[in-house]
């Protein structure tokens, strides 16, 4: 199976075979490594490669190819997706508007609306105040624009991932 | 000594204090909110009950539903924990009246020292050093301007009631003196419910250094070695070591009997920390304030001195002298103290409340774990994104470090982020090695920015990631073909077997 | 230093060498046999090889192999910890011949060190006190009756390459002498392929109590304050505590003193244990062994010394002098340490592998956690069933067993019976509070019959079964209606949603 | 729901009523009890009850009706049978011969088996010896009678609760 990677807006091709249970052969663009594979708790892998033992833990949200790794201490965010998959995804993309659809970054509580659908609003502009934890936390348009629509309500809980409002560039 | 013990705190310090009780051999009531019914310290002590709703002014700081709950389990005392209702004199007192041991200090202590200017005035009639600055509050902008002019710059604003960098304002323009009273006084009220404010130095390349006190009911008073505590993140601490690297054998005993005096000035007779400012330029240290209660950190202090600090704070609100004198006291070694929050280092510090799926605590010699966690915990929204401090000790500091170091890469908290490796970032730093910091540290070297510093597993991370997806979909198209592979789901049912 | 350690073990010690090694930055290599590709220790290592199928003698003994692994990563010494390879002077000087260092003594003093009645003629050389009896093997029946009546009884038979209660006969009669004469020379040779055996005094009412020594390439040896291991079930050690509560000052000393003598009658050169049976009744103290390697309970003798008893063995071999001197080593408070095993001990002490299927482990001031487990560990058939070792410290004797109490109340390990429950009955027995107690206190007091002890908790006992059974018929019966209860399963790819 | 519970001989009836979700009210005898019940971890149970707190873990074989609860420390074997499937089960068990089925009591290997079908076996008598974790345990047969059939094969590893061999009682 051949994936596509995503890590930091760089691409990498991915095969992936599994030469018997437990042994995979994978090739990551020109390098291949041979990997003796075991999950023994649940999303944390041993893995060992050529004699190096990891550790790495795999988180994956339920239907999505977005992966959080965690290895030694550091955490990698990377997308995966199958190549055919992925080829269909970026055609799509290239003809997507560069609409921004805001999603809470935590679990927490809306504070506070601070813009209303149809203004401009510029890039940084702080649109809404999140809490969780004892803390306050602003969530900030990421480009300059006119305010979409408005999922978030003022007093009511939110969990991570879930649509906040929307930002829609400025028509030329 | 006490027949049984009320809790009125959550999380890891209502564990520690549960702990010291069960040492004590005296049964526990724990209290929680309807966000906690899960959590940890309700499962560990001997009885539990509920006492309101999530948010906190509902629930841990609901007195009236605390005390009635006290009252119907009869218990004789009530350890406060820190935070909450700990430096709350009205609490301290309505227990009293019912009969019930507050387990801190007086209720004078908790009220002087719980003022900013009232304690400054307690303590310098004691002789101990002050910032330079006022002993009284600001009556308006022109007597802002004449002290300004008086104690000269850079100066800090503070609130009189203020507390964990909430109503600050540091000057470095006499032209923002009046700008600075406005705004420090309108945070003092809003955070505090108190508007007065005061004028005092500010010092430069400054360290935060603290005194564990011990006090009981007959007069006692003892310091303990010091606590480093400059290495904040946004005026909160993040690292704790003891002993600290500018702290000789002579500013050790100096300030530790300054600490005494200022504990002697409202007849301290508990658990308390007396915090300094010291200058990182000319080792002079000035009293900051003090804190009538147990602190987070006071595990490095008990590890560096073998004194159980939460067993004698118990042991002396039920009135036993203090078991040893001054001459007792040693030094022994280093401790450091990480505390793991529920944030992620790379966003910002966002905080990450979630489930736990996974945990793996570290162990070995001389790692002590203070933690609330729980693999299956559901970490509410609704508290402190604390989840557990991780205390090391060793012969000497460098060794602490490298300890540490090990420790912080065993530590293994699955499905929150957290900040274990930010901490690794931290004291593996050569700063940190060499001693060589102040309260600023953590918020001019680690910049938002180092989140894309190069990582040094990328292959790893992107092969593990590939295996997962190809793993995830063998599955799909089996299940698809109506197989069932390797990954079976085991019935809620089954189980290990154990019984025949 | 090194630059690359290969530990030639698994579980718990496994672990423990690790760490030491990562605190000193030195990389490691480990082993693993078949049947522990999941082991904990194969996860934290920096590298892991397979060694070979199960059993044993295929794979943590197999020497080719285990030094094929060496060259081919290129470590530059082994540490074996205890048990498979740790006293065998052919490995040790295999390593050698490789130019790869072994982490122990010269090969001489573990083949002296090695055989009852050499290490006896050794060490009495040096004056240290034998239980009275022989320093050679006996020739014939003949020569055992001669040598009984010469020593008196009562007497004990033993192999000279006996060890852990194998090959061993008590004898009370002089008619019992030939008869044990042949049985101990036949278990002597089935367990270690040696017939050889002698005769020494039996000691009434012994305890066992042994010293830690550490010695360096320089010639310095020194001994730590002792070890009480007289809580043995079946001649193996449960629970053992630092110090001991019959041995005072003079006595440490004297035993500290004669401890040394017996390494010095070998040259010793690294971390080893001289074992010593005290009689309970007149505080006599004989050699009985010793140890040519890191022992099992070494973490109590850290705890009151502060001394990293792995790094220093480590830094030894590597041909560091001593950091400190004897003067150097002070006794600081009490621990204890329970050795949890995979065992029923409401059932004869069965062995119980299986899953672990839930853990929580102890935490909190002054508990420290030796462990190769973690949730979700199958714990194989094939090895030594102790899980982990569960070490306290306390300031005082009494405070330990306190804590100790405490800590292993907090222990939950699910899916397997274990001995935790066992340990707090033994700790909290009147008897042990004492100090009152000999190596046969297990044996004679904590009958089988115990397993029908009253249980303090039926009711709930009940009542919970009840509540589960409810549950899963509720769930049934859902499920067959076609419903998705509450306990609905989540699929293998649904996790923590941590991740946008 | 109605149980019948076993421990240690001793039989209690239980009546179990989920009240609201994570209440029950449970009758023990004459005993009423109203329990706040939560399952934070996989088979670790929180009970409240009157105040108390208790933890208790609770382990189910997949069709057993067999519990091993653990509280405090402290082992209990209960059987929990629903009330007419019990009285079922012990029709039955009045009409049944006083056969011995022997179970592994634990995962091991077949060191060797001592007895052979058609055998006379005294009560005590060791018939089989199982090894595990470096030590062999001698399995005892429970009354004297005659071995039926045998199950175990030396040199083959066994799970617990596997059929070891079969006792039968001496016909009158």
């Amino acid at each position: 199976m051949t994936y596509i990677a995503t890590y930091r807006g760089q691409i990498t091709k991915i095969q992936v075979q599994e030469s018997e249970a437990g042994n995979f052969r994978v090739t990551l663009g020109n390098r291949d490594y041979v990997v003796d594979f075991l999950e023994p708790q649940k999303n944390i892998l041993s893995l060992i490669i050529d004699g190096k033992s990891y550790e790495v833990d795999v988180d994956a949200a339920a239907n999505s190819d977005d992966f959080g790794v965690m290895i030694k201490g550091d955490h990698y965010e990377i997308e995966v997706v199958e190549e055919r998959k992925k080829k269909l995804a970026m055609k799509l993309a290239a003809g997507a508007s560069g609409r921004q659809d805001l999603k809470s970054p935590m679990a927490g509580n809306v504070r506070a609306v601070l813009v209303q659908v149809g203004e401009h609003v510029a890039a940084g502009q702080v649109l809404l105040i999140l809490e969780a934890m004892k803390m306050q936390n602003e969530i900030k348009s990421p480009i300059a624009g006119i305010l979409g629509s408005i999922t978030a309500r003022e007093g009511v809980t939110v969990s991570m991932g879930d649509p906040l409002c929307v930002v829609e560039p400025i028509p030329d | 000594m006490f027949k049984k013990i009320l809790i009125a705190n959550r999380g890891e310090i209502a564990i520690r204090v549960h702990r010291a009780c069960c040492e004590l051999g005296i049964p526990t009531v724990a209290i929680f909110s309807e966000a906690d019914r899960a959590a940890l310290h309700v499962r560990v002590c001997d009885e539990a009950f509920c006492v309101g709703p999530a948010p906190s002014r509902k629930s841990y700081l609901n007195m009236d539903r605390i005390l009635e709950v006290a009252q119907q389990c009869g218990v004789d005392a009530i350890h406060p924990g820190y935070g909450f209702l700990s430096e709350n004199a009205e609490f301290a007192e309505r227990c009293a009246a019912l009969g019930i041991t507050f387990i801190g200090p007086n209720t004078k202590a908790i009220r002087v020292m719980g003022n900013k200017t009232t304690s400054r005035v307690a303590v310098a009639e004691m002789n101990v050093p002050l910032v330079p600055g006022m002993k009284e509050n600001l009556r308006d902008e022109a007597h802002a301007m004449e002290w300004a002019e008086r104690i000269g710059l850079p100066l800090m604003m503070k609130a009189a009631a203020g507390g964990g960098g909430k109503g600050m304002r540091m000057i470095t323009r006499m032209e923002d003196v009046p700008a600075a009273f406005r705004a420090a006084r309108s945070e003092g009220l809003d955070s505090f419910g108190d508007a007065s404010v005061y004028l005092e130095r500010y010092v430069e390349s400054p360290r935060h250094i603290e005194i564990q006190v011990l006090g009981d009911k007959h007069g006692n008073i003892i310091y303990f070695p010091e606590r480093e505590c400059s290495i904040q993140r946004r005026h909160q601490k993040v690292i704790e070591e003891a002993p600290s690297t500018i702290v000789d054998e002579d500013m050790r005993r100096a300030m530790g009997e300054a600490a005494v005096k200022a504990a002697r000035s409202v007849g301290y007779d508990s658990a308390g920390t007396v915090e300094f400012i010291v200058s990182g330029k000319t080792r002079e240290f000035f009293f900051l304030e003090m804190n009538t209660r147990l602190q987070v950190e006071h595990p490095i202090t008990e590890m560096i001195t073998g004194v159980d600090l939460c067993k004698e704070m118990i042991k002396s609100a039920a009135g036993d002298p203090l078991p040893f004198t001054q001459e007792d006291i040693s030094l022994y070694g280093h401790a450091i103290e990480c505390r793991i929050y529920a944030e992620d280092p790379d966003n910002n510090f966002l905080p990450t409340p979630g489930k736990i799926i996974g945990l793996r605590v570290p162990g070995g010699p001389w790692v002590r774990d203070e933690s609330g966690m729980y693999e299956g915990l559901d970490v509410p929204i609704h508290y402190d994104p604390m989840l557990s401090k991780l205390v090391v000790w060793g012969s000497t500091r460098e060794r602490a470090i490298t300890r540490m170091l090990r420790a912080l890469g065993e530590y293994a908290v699955k499905g929150i982020k957290t900040t274990i490796s930010f901490h690794a970032r931290v004291i593996g730093s050569e700063a940190f090695a060499k001693g060589d910091f102040d309260t600023h540290y953590i918020d001019n070297h680690f910049r938002p920015a180092d989140a894309a510093r190069p990582m040094p597993h990328e292959d790893v991370a992107l092969l593990s990631a590939a295996i997962q997806a190809y793993r995830r979909d063998k599955e799909r198209a089996q299940h698809l073909l109506g197989g069932h592979p390797d990954g079976q789901e085991h019935s809620a049912w089954k189980s290990s077997g154990r019984v025949r």
